[in-house]
């Protein structure tokens, strides 16, 4: 098996990812879409470090975590606070932008 | 094993791997988007990253994976759930497309995107594989260490900066500030009785023979429930259990045992309505 | 001595500006400094008039260059100015006539609260008429042709809170626009043949250029010269003007400034004698005006407008006599300086009655007035005799020249234009008999206005009736002192050269032919207004009386034609400028609107569906950048 | 290096627009006197520039030159000939007047107005319009011209937005919807305008390398900057259109009514008056210099549409009601001379455009704000509201009038000084076009006199029996305008002695030299 295999999977995984986070209304789901997103763009920086025999993607992968740990925690209390005043986790609800 | 790592293709080992559990995953991340409630979806997302971890390992990034796991699979899928417990957890959503065209839309990109990913990856022709045996020479944790606090340690410092930001972050979006002296129960009490709602204590939830718990509204005397009953944060999850027809559904068919113990054979319809219209 | 013009025209236009600048404080003696400045400058042409009368014939022009009043590349024009025999006659006649009309104004405007500003507007008014008479070239001419213009314009409409009289003044304002619109192409056209419009340039190097520019050049400044005089086809104004407080009707619209189209014509002599098409033209002019005016004259029953239509008559004897060449020349500028006499003294007299009667002006309404102001009989009589070339009255030796000169210019065209002066002639005996019949004969008309005033008719006080003798005195002797010894024709000659046509008939028979004219004319208007009592309302009249009235039916022509085509035109332009030019903007603007309010509709504000296009974008930068590769 | 006096005219009124903004809200009378003070110290400068300048020296003068915009060759160069001294002058003169006559214009507690104003920064834009007119002016470079002549638009659009007459609705005060409009529309017709000359002025970097007017005036004079005829052509009407928006000329001119109509007099001076001169005075300075051949080429058409604004603007006028709008058509009947005269291409013509432009700024100056001031006493700009007014406020009426007499061009006035010299100008080389304009002569009398006629004289109207006089303030905005009206007329030297060498320059840049007169052609 060649390990292109693995970056054929990452970006399916990105692309499941992607569309859910266009399908779904629910602001959670649509936050777990996107963890997957990055998730799977990680495969492929692993992948890639295999590829060319150092540890930089790997690096860059630790640090999207690091950054996914953020958005995580400042995107989760967005919805908390989202549900507190509109009791509703649903994206289409936040649509004041239309006129 | 960092032979195996440097060549074109894998070993056998883990080629099996990699299709056994790839399938895992894509079925585990399918869910994630279809499953109505979010709590199926963290479920199956906590799957695919714990199957990704093992891909991290299998790509010789030993302390990606373990860091995979305690990270992502333990700290920030548990963090989701906790999300998932405060908004509701038995709450399922509708799929039911609401925008005019947007499944299709985002069908039609996805698949689009896909492809070109794919066709991207497949015009690399990527053939030539390192391998990752001489990066890990000094062991995989210690190559990292020596690159984050060397050529990346300004990164690595900002990641700590960024990481403070969110959780402050996340306490100010989070937290409320009283802007006024929380009222006392006898202030309360007095604001009832000026306005004469709800006098008396709230009604108590429904308490069955069957059913005894909080989400249970209790059933006003013409049989209706009663919203009131229930706790208002239930209330706004839409998670108020509605047992006002079980009563009658369970009358029903004790009815219709009866009449098949007493072999009547004519049921009359129309009672029964006279009785449902009446509790509504 | 060259110094003194500047003067001339300084005295008067200092008045204008310390009255109109002073305020309501020179209220008290505004008339007398007026008045007095105006007669400076009387003084200071007189000197000069001395001044010349010693030099010879051929010293008798002064030039005095003030400063270099416009200097873009070729185009000079200075302010200088040229004193010659003939601006100084119209000097003579500006000052002296203008000093008695203000005197006249002191009683006239006595009870006017704005008297102080309306002797403003006469000083300006003589600044103005001074510095067209006294400019070197054609543009500062035209700067007191305009002058003259705007204090007609300011004097009669001085009593502007009568609609017509504001409606009057812009009437003759805009008139005179057009005919001023003639005299700029004329030195445009100056300027791109000659290089220049100063008058001497000009006229010397006419021989250089083509007839046709010429003629060009003389048919615009005739269209000048018909509006500044009321000539036809620009004659409307000239009635209507008759608004304005009758001093002004005397000293502007009589003996000076409509007077001001002959001196271009005479000034410029030297153009239109090297274009003979020109003349024709001019001949034509002023033999339709002459009888036009006259037509006019016999049909109004204010006195004030049949002096008018004798006005307009009379300048076309003017204009008539200047087409006629050097043969005419100094016979126009004789019939003008003794019409600015009598015509003056004429207007006076309509004033003074006037005065006496409570502003009535309709002469059906007087009657035997003699009785009451025999100066003003006196005087006005005079005048009359002097207007209908009465032998031995200045008007008899000015006209009947003309009347010779006209024929004088030979072939049929002589015929017919001496033909038409003599029929001119009986109609002005005619016309005059019948503003003297009605005014001072017969039996007293007037009646109680509606407020139960009975007019009591009074001689008007001495310092109106001073200045109404010594004009009777021009009108009387005027004629005869510049006729004797052919003075002013050597007077005048040098500038505007002179020769006698070779007349088909003796200078006896047109004089005979004249008096038997006159006598036809008085005649005939005592037999209809000395026999029997004049009726007090107008009986109807023949066509040509009711359209005479109607002075011709020239305005109705200019209201149907100009003003109600004016209005559609202008109204109708308001609109495409508001629907079309306009709409064109604001249709893009609305199509633009349009558009924007469907796209809008994309931005549905739903989160996702932005997700998408930008999924969707995404996904188009890939493809692009894989398409990029591939080729 | 000497001191850089355009650029301290220029700066002077810039400063004073941030300091007169910074003024407190409850100091406004405070922001005035700054705002008059900063445009007396401006005048001041601007006659130190007209006296430092020599008419028979060099070209471009008191220049400034610094690298700006390396990049691009950006310079900011400053340099002032005859015609943009001429026009700093005017506009220097006109800005305390403007000042003047809008002293309560925008103070709620003397209009009565319950609207919310800020006096001071009314003021403050005022003097940033005029800091923007003279480095316009001033600027050599294409590019820094550009700027400056777009953003001119900003503090424009909100003086014609922003302030204006009250209007009333069911007698209540309301926000004018025309206004707003007016200004939207001033600011769409320009902002097009602008951008495709920016399009033009970018083509022009292109063709020439460099964005300075004397290189590469100089390079096309002397033969070393070639362009293709037909890029020139598409240059030059980048260039002209902008400027022919802004003049404004038929039929791109119906921002102009609206703008003046719904702005307040001073402001509607500072368009009529400053602002649009910047675009007559680039067609003469850019238009010309930048491509002489497309402007010969463009010629025939630009002087039809001249003659059409001339008399088209002047029949508009004689039939408005409103007093405000009146002068605004009779205005672009104006512009249609100077652009006439411009485009004539006779030095009588071009140096009667640039007198024209200083003539027309002090005659509609001296017409509008008395007209303003009329207005503000009666709150109505519809002519038929008026009616009698000479006996009630004679020197009203009169200054009234001189500014109306100037507009028709009386002779002994300034204007007819310049207008005559454009129609000579015109007609040596053009004479049927020089004698269809003649015929705006007569229209301009009508609208002039008409809307005399019906406002100032007839019997009394109620409305105006009690109106007073002009007061000190107004006289001393009139008066001095007036004075120049006459002076000027009686002796223009001064201006022409300073245009005419300029005017020789430019027309030796479209290599055209006057016709000779046929008498002197003959021999």
């Amino acid at each position: 098996m060649n390990p292109v295999n693995y970056l054929y999977l990452s970006a399916l995984l990105f692309t499941i990812g992607a569309t859910g986070v266009l399908i779904r209304r629910n602001a959670i789901v649509v936050f777990m879409c996107i963890e997957l997103m990055l998730n799977a763009c990680n495969l492929a920086f692993v992948v890639f470090s295999r590829m060319h025999g150092n540890l930089d993607g790997q690096i860059i992968a630790f640090f999207t975590m690091v950054v996914a740990a953020a958005e995580v925690v400042v995107g989760l209390a967005i919805i908390v606070s989202l549900f507190r005043t509109r009791h509703s986790a649903s994206v289409d609800d936040a649509s004041l932008m239309k006129l | 094993m960092s032979p195996q790592l440097a060549a074109y293709t894998t070993s056998t080992g883990e080629a099996f791997q990699f299709w056994v559990l790839g399938t895992v995953a894509v079925i585990g991340a399918l869910c994630t988007v279809f499953m109505r409630k979010a709590v199926h979806s963290a479920l199956c997302l906590a799957g695919t990253m714990i199957i990704l971890a093992v891909f991290y390992l299998a790509n010789g990034a030993y302390f990606l994976g373990i860091v995979q796991i305690v990270v992502y699979t333990g700290a920030i899928m548990m963090l989701f759930l906790f999300v998932v417990m405060l908004v509701g957890v038995t709450a399922a959503d509708s799929l039911k497309e609401t925008i005019a065209g947007q499944r299709w839309l985002a069908l039609l990109c996805g698949v689009g995107f896909g492809v070109l990913l794919f066709a991207g990856i497949a015009n690399a022709s990527l053939k030539e594989f390192a391998g990752t045996g001489k990066a890990n020479a000094n062991g995989n944790v210690e190559g990292l260490a020596a690159l984050i606090f060397t050529k990346y340690v300004f990164a690595f410092e900002i990641t700590g900066a960024l990481l403070i930001t969110a959780a402050v972050g996340a306490m100010v979006l989070t937290h409320r500030e009283r802007t006024e002296r929380a009222r006392t129960q006898r202030e309360l009490a007095e604001q009832r009785v000026r306005e004469g709602k709800n006098v008396p204590p709230l009604p108590a939830p429904g308490v069955y023979a069957r059913h005894n718990a909080v989400d249970i509204a209790g059933l006003l005397p013409d049989g209706t429930p009663s919203e009131l009953t229930v706790s208002k944060t239930l209330r706004e999850r839409g998670q108020v259990r509605d047992v006002s027809t079980e009563a009658l559904n369970d009358l029903r068919a004790l009815e219709q045992r009866a009449e098949e113990r007493l072999e009547r054979t004519e049921i009359e319809p129309a009672n029964l309505k006279r009785a449902e219209e009446a509790s509504k | 001595m060259e110094n003194l013009i500047a003067l001339l025209i300084a005295a008067p236009l200092l008045g204008a500006a310390v009255l109109l600048v002073g305020g309501r404080r020179l209220d008290a003696v505004g008339h007398w400094i007026g008045t007095l400045l105006s007669t400076t400058s009387f003084v200071f042409g007189v000197i000069l008039f001395a001044d010349l009368l010693g030099k010879d014939a051929e010293h008798r022009t002064l030039t005095q260059h003030l400063w270099t009043w416009i200097s873009v590349g070729s185009f000079q024009a200075d302010v200088t100015f040229r004193l010659d025999q003939l601006s100084m006659t119209f000097v003579l006649l500006i000052t002296g006539v203008g000093s008695l009309i203000h005197l006249y104004s002191v009683g006239y405007m006595e009870h006017d609260e704005r008297r102080r500003r309306f002797f403003g507007y006469l000083n300006l008014f003589l600044a103005a008429m001074l510095l067209l008479v006294l400019a070197d070239n054609y543009l500062l001419l035209y700067v007191g042709w305009e002058g003259v213009g705007l204090a007609s314009y300011l004097l009669i409409g001085f009593w502007q809170h009568k609609p017509s009289a504001a409606t009057a003044a812009k009437k003759a304002f805009i008139v005179n626009r057009v005919g001023d619109m003639g005299l700029s192409i004329a030195i445009m056209l100056m300027f791109t043949t000659f290089g220049s419009f100063a008058f001497g340039p000009v006229f010397s190097h006419v021989g250089d250029t083509s007839e046709g520019k010429l003629t060009a050049i003389g048919l615009m400044l005739l269209l000048a010269a018909c509006g500044k005089s009321a000539q036809v086809p620009l004659q409307s104004w000239l009635g209507d003007a008759m608004e304005g407080p009758t001093p002004v009707s005397a000293l502007i619209h009589a003996a000076t400034m409509v007077t001001a189209g002959v001196y271009l014509i005479v000034r410029s002599s030297a153009i239109f004698n090297a274009a003979p098409d020109a003349q024709l033209a001019v001949t034509v002019v002023g033999a339709v005006t002459l009888l036009f005016g006259a037509i006019v004259g016999c049909a109004k029953d204010d006195i004030k407008k049949a002096l008018a239509g004798s006005t307009m008559s009379q300048i076309g004897y003017m204009v008539l006599a200047a087409g006629l060449g050097p043969i005419g020349y100094v016979f126009a500028i004789m019939h003008l300086v003794t019409h600015g006499f009598f015509k003056a003294g004429l207007f006076l007299g309509a004033g003074s009655v006037m005065h006496g009667m409570n502003d009535e002006v309709d002469m059906r309404r007087y009657g035997g007035l003699r009785k009451y102001m025999p100066i003003t009989f006196i005087t006005f009589g005079l005048g009359y005799l002097a207007i209908i070339g009465f032998p031995g009255l200045s008007g008899f030796f000015s006209k009947d020249k003309i009347i010779e000169a006209a024929f004088a210019k030979g072939g049929t065209e002589g015929w017919i234009l001496g033909g038409a002066a003599l029929l001119g002639a009986a109609i002005t005996a005619f016309y005059m008999t019948r503003v003297m019949l009605m005014t001072f004969f017969g039996e007293k008309r007037w009646q109680p206005d509606e407020n139960g005033n009975e007019p009591h008719p009074h001689e008007s006080p001495k310092v109106m009736t001073i200045p109404m003798v010594v004009l009777a005195f021009g009108s009387v002797f005027a004629g005869g002192l510049f006729s004797f010894g052919d003075r002013f024709l050597d007077w005048l000659e040098p500038v505007t050269g002179h020769s006698e046509g070779d007349s088909p008939l003796s200078a006896g028979t047109v004089t005979g032919a004249t008096m038997v004219c006159l006598l036809i004319g008085v005649g005939l208007a005592y037999a209809q207004y000395g026999r029997k009592p004049v009726p007090a309302v107008a009986p109807r009249g023949s066509l040509l009386t009711r359209a005479a009235r109607r002075d011709l039916l020239q305005d109705d022509f200019n209201h149907v034609v100009l003003v109600r085509g004016g209005e559609h035109l202008t109204r109708s332009l308001v609109y495409v400028d508001h629907t079309l030019v306009d709409g064109v903007v604001n249709g893009t603007a609305a199509t633009f609107g349009g558009l924007s309010g469907r796209l809008r509709k994309l931005q549905n504000g739903f989160a996702r569906s932005y997700a998408v296009s930008m999924f969707g974008g995404a996904a188009l930068l890939v493809a692009a950048t894989l398409l990029m590769r591939a080729v | 290096m000497s001191f850089p006096l355009l650029t301290a005219t220029a700066v002077l009124p810039a400063v004073g627009a941030v300091a007169t903004a910074a003024v407190p809200a409850s100091r406004r009378t405070a922001a005035k006197w700054l705002a008059l003070l900063v445009t007396l110290a401006t005048l001041a400068l601007a006659i130190v520039v007209l006296v430092r300048f020599d008419p028979d020296g060099a070209r471009y003068q008191l220049t400034e030159s610094h690298a700006w915009i390396k990049a691009f060759g950006v310079r900011y160069e400053l340099g002032v000939d005859g015609i943009a001294v001429a026009l700093i002058a005017l506009t220097a003169l006109l800005m305390p007047f403007i000042v003047l006559a809008g002293w309560h214009d925008a103070d709620p507690l003397e209009t009565g107005s319950r609207r919310w104003r800020p006096t001071q920064g009314f003021f403050a834009l005022i003097l940033a319009v005029e800091a923007m007119v003279i480095i316009s002016f001033e600027a050599t470079d294409v590019f820094l011209f550009y700027i400056f002549f777009e953003a001119m638009l900003i503090p424009m659009y909100f003086l014609i937005g922003g302030f204006g007459d009250r209007a009333h609705e069911h007698g209540e005060e309301v926000a004018s919807t025309q206004r707003s409009y007016a200004a939207v529309k001033f600011l769409l017709y320009n902002l097009v305008g602008g951008l495709i000359m920016l399009a033009a002025v970018i083509g022009l970097y292109v063709v020439a390398g460099n964005f300075s007017l004397q290189e590469i005036a100089q390079a096309r004079a002397n033969g070393s900057l070639d362009m293709a005829t037909n890029t020139e052509r598409w240059l030059f009407l980048g260039f002209f259109f902008a400027f022919a928006v802004k003049a404004p000329l038929w039929p791109l001119h119906t921002w102009l009514p609206n703008a003046m109509g719904e702005a307040t007099a001073p402001v509607a001076v500072l368009i009529t008056a400053v602002v649009d001169k910047v675009g007559t005075f680039a067609m003469l300075r850019f238009c010309l210099q930048l491509f002489p051949e497309a402007s010969k080429w463009a010629t025939p058409a630009i002087l039809v549409l001249a003659l059409i604004s001339i008399v088209y603007g002047a029949l508009l006028a004689v039939g408005q009601r409103d007093i405000k709008r009146l002068v605004a058509y009779a205005s672009i009947s104006h512009f249609g001379f100077i652009i006439m005269g411009i485009f004539a291409m006779t030095t009588q013509g071009q140096s009667g455009a640039t007198l024209y432009m200083v003539n027309h700024g002090i005659s509609t100056a001296a017409l509008m704000l008395v007209a303003g001031f009329l207005i503000s006493r009666r709150g109505s700009r519809l002519i038929a509201d008026y009616g009698g007014v000479q006996k009630v406020a004679p020197v009203l009426a009169g200054t009234f009038l001189i500014g109306g007499l100037a507009t028709l061009s009386l002779p002994g006035l300034a204007p007819f000084v310049s207008e005559f010299l454009v129609l000579v100008g015109t007609f040596t080389r053009y004479p049927a076009i020089g004698i269809i304009a003649t015929f705006g002569i007569v229209l301009a009398a009508l609208y002039t006199l008409v809307l005399y006629q019906r406002t100032m004289t007839g019997p009394v109207k109620p409305e105006v029996s009690a109106m007073p006089d002009l007061r000190v303030r107004e006289l001393v905005v009139v008066a001095p305008l007036v004075i120049l009206l006459i002076f000027l007329g009686v002796y223009p030297k001064p201006v022409t002695d300073i245009v005419n060498p300029a005017v020789k320059q430019t027309m030796s840049d479209v290599h055209k030299t006057d016709p000779k007169p046929s008498v002197e052609a003959a021999k």
